[in-house]
């Protein structure tokens, strides 16, 4: 069973403490609220969550059944989109390394999130809603075990929010997990929560 | 090893830093005395350069600072990204200054010795370009880590820059040693200094040793201020300033 | 002079053989630049200082 | 396929999309070169002289120029930072965004570069030593130039900063690459030369990729 556990966490951005003393453990199957007011650093605790940030104290640890390296992915505040791609084109080449998906299985993300028609407009075309679209669409791609999403509402519709609200609960349903920092509700089963 | 880490933090290393730098500033300014007294006084004149090659009791000791300081930079600053210590980047850092200036006093007073004794300002002779080129990688160092506001980033990048830098001196040395060698043949070198009697030779290795005092007393002064500047909001430092 | 040096007098040494200005300006240089460098070290001493002295006093 | 041609055939997409950066930096070489003879004069005994140098410092300066494009755009719009959150290799992701940068950069530079020749009244067979010295050395000014791309990312100045930190760096690769067209054109063997500078190659291929990679989490932390 995948478990992620967080055992005194402290983070500093430019010489003053942002948090500490952060600990937690989160299953497969479960996620987790993070609340706190702006500047709290929620970003900071995804982002070291993530690996991209090397924290002032304390440990993240992996374990369960994963293999070597537990498969993680953030969605920050910018939607990582490139213009002069196809909508298609990004969820297929737009990050390398992500897996392999077959133009079919685009197509049918795509579809998913209400962007099948808009498959080859170039994404300098494509409203900030429907950039935020198809990050949900990459999401579904990526089948990451981990999910870390920075205020996943932003920028989307009222179905934007029901289509979130609709993978979130798939991916937990098929033991994957997730921490979610959002100020709005998310049209998911209360789960753990965790205010900075 | 806890003995040594017992100094890692700014905080003990600060009131160190302060016992140490009168000792150091006093032995600098002796050690200058007696070597200038021993270059001026007491060596002989050169046979071709007359009492003009005086200038090497500076310039000599000036260049191989600039290069010795570099090197030790560029240790700390890879202390300070292996082990994530901010005491070893801030050392670097505080080192780099000293270094950028005595790469420009190596310059000016190569300068000033080539015009008596070749009649140019500027010799574009191996050991001069290089030095030019080192005094452009502490300005590439200082720009770097002066133009990030995040400390932690400032030290781990300008880290990085020193590394590949250090990497690149002995690269760069020979290429510009084969550059002017292919242009200009060996005929003209500031490399082959004059024979050298033995009041010269301790002439030089003192003046070397108080630019090495002053250099530390310079960068342990520096370090402080820059723990000063860098720790302002800590508890310690408010009782630590007088 | 002392030590059976082979300068004759002072004027004879600051001469320094015909390259009076070369030499001194160098060694003027040197010093010159160490002057700086301690001046601006204390400068930015007291700054630091003052600054940690205000900060103590907002807290 | 591996991460090195993923990167490196999306890399040529996007250049291939918005070619107009490129275009510019193929511009500036050739502009900058041709203002040599202008300001020097138009005896072709002196330009034959000074060509090496003049072709080269404009490839180096265009090269710098074209720098910003490994990494900036990918940085502004976050794609960058999913690259590096993702699970591959990062050296290699960005050693297949440095050999991108030399295809669109560095060898429509080296394609150019006979157009100088013709312009500095260089002789037809010097020119394969040109284009034997361009090309690699091409490839090794985008591997340093990636370290400080990478060191400068998303600060205010980074524009001039990499210059200042790049350029000292970029000195042997001229000397040697230059020193090689220079050697040809006085009659003597241009090998010791075009060996240093492809042994220079070798050594930046190794390391720069993972310095680079460091440098870039460095920078997104």
């Amino acid at each position: 069973m995948f478990q992620l556990n967080v055992r005194g966490l402290s983070c500093q951005r430019a010489e003053n403490i942002l948090f500490s003393g952060i600990s937690f453990a989160l299953e497969g199957g479960a996620w987790l609220h993070v609340k706190g007011r702006n500047g709290a650093g929620k970003s900071t605790l995804l982002r070291t969550l993530a690996g991209l940030v090397r924290p002032a104290s304390g440990v993240v640890t992996f374990s369960g059944r994963l293999g070597p390296a537990v498969r993680r992915v953030l969605c920050g505040h910018q939607a990582a989109v490139k213009r002069e791609l196809s909508a298609e084109e990004n969820l297929r080449v737009g990050i390398p390394g992500d897996s392999p998906a077959s133009a079919a299985q685009v197509q049918a993300a795509l579809t998913k999130v209400g962007l099948g028609k808009a498959a080859s407009v170039p994404a300098r075309y494509l409203s900030e809603g429907q950039k935020r679209r198809l990050v949900l669409a990459r999401l579904l791609l990526q089948c990451a075990d981990l999910w870390l999403l920075d205020e996943p509402v932003n920028g989307l519709d009222s179905d934007g929010v029901e289509l979130l609200g609709l993978f979130l609960r798939e991916h937990l349903a098929n033991g994957g997990a997730a921490v979610v920092t959002s100020h709005q509700p998310l049209p998911v089963a209360v789960g753990k929560s965790l205010a900075l | 090893m806890n003995r040594w880490l017992h100094f890692a933090s700014p905080q003990r290393f600060y009131p160190l830093a302060g016992r140490l730098m009168p000792w150091l500033v006093v032995s600098a300014a002796l050690l200058a005395l007696a070597g200038l007294a021993i270059g001026l006084l007491i060596a002989p004149s050169d046979a071709q350069q007359g009492e003009g090659y005086r200038i090497i009791f500076v310039h000599v000791p000036a260049s191989w600072m600039s290069m010795f300081i570099y090197l030790v930079m560029a240790f700390w600053a890879g202390v300070g990204l292996v082990l994530n210590t901010r005491l070893s980047s801030m050392m670097a850092q505080a080192l780099a200054p000293t270094g950028a200036m005595f790469a420009l006093l190596s310059l000016l007073t190569g300068a000033l010795w080539g015009k008596p004794m070749w009649g140019a300002w500027w010799v574009w002779d191996a050991r001069l370009t290089s030095e030019l080129i080192l005094l452009f990688l502490y300005l590439g160092f200082i720009a770097l880590y002066s133009s990030i506001e995040d400390p932690s980033r400032a030290d781990r990048a300008s880290a990085v820059l020193a590394l590949v830098g250090a990497v690149n001196v002995p690269i760069i040395y020979f290429s510009v040693k084969w550059w002017s060698t292919l242009h200009q043949g060996a005929s003209v070198s500031l490399t082959r200094s004059p024979s050298m009697a033995v009041t010269m030779l301790w002439g030089m290795g003192i003046m070397v040793l108080a630019f090495w005092a002053y250099a530390i007393a310079v960068a342990l002064a520096r370090v402080r201020c820059i723990i000063l500047e860098r720790e302002a909001r800590a508890e310690w430092v408010k009782y630590a300033v007088e | 002079m002392p030590w059976n040096s082979h300068w004759v007098g002072v004027a004879d040494f600051l001469a320094m053989g015909g390259y009076a200005s070369y030499v001194w300006i160098s060694i003027g240089a040197c010093a010159l630049a160490v002057l700086i460098e301690s001046l601006q070290l204390r400068r930015r001493h007291r700054a630091a200082a003052r600054r940690v002295s205000q900060l103590r006093g907002e807290a | 396929m591996s991460i090195f041609s993923l990167t490196l055939r999306r890399d040529l997409l996007l250049v291939i999309r918005e070619p107009a950066q490129g275009m510019a930096v193929l511009a500036f070489f050739v502009m900058a070169a041709s203002l040599f003879p202008i300001g020097v004069g138009p005896e072709s005994a002196l330009l034959r002289r000074i060509a090496p140098g003049i072709i080269w410092v404009a490839a180096l300066l265009a090269v710098l120029l074209g720098l910003p494009r490994l990494f900036e755009a990918d940085f502004l719009d976050g794609t960058l930072e999913q690259m590096v959150v993702g699970p591959v290799s990062l050296g290699l992701l960005v050693l297949g965004k440095i050999v991108a940068h030399w295809l669109s950069t560095g060898v429509p530079i080296v394609l150019l570069s006979p157009l100088l020749a013709i312009q500095f009244s260089l002789d037809r067979d010097s020119l394969l030593v040109m284009v034997g010295s361009l090309l690699p050395g091409t490839l090794l000014l985008s591997l340093i130039g990636a370290i400080g791309s990478a060191l400068t990312l998303g600060l205010r100045n980074s524009g001039v900063l990499v210059t200042v930190l790049v350029l000292p760096l970029y000195v042997p690769v001229l000397v040697f690459g230059a020193g090689a067209l220079e050697a040809d054109l006085a009659g003597m063997d241009a090998a010791a030369h075009l060996y240093l500078l492809v042994a220079l190659l070798a050594l930046a291929l190794f390391f720069a990729p993972w310095v680079t990679a460091a440098a870039l989490r460095i920078a997104l932390e």
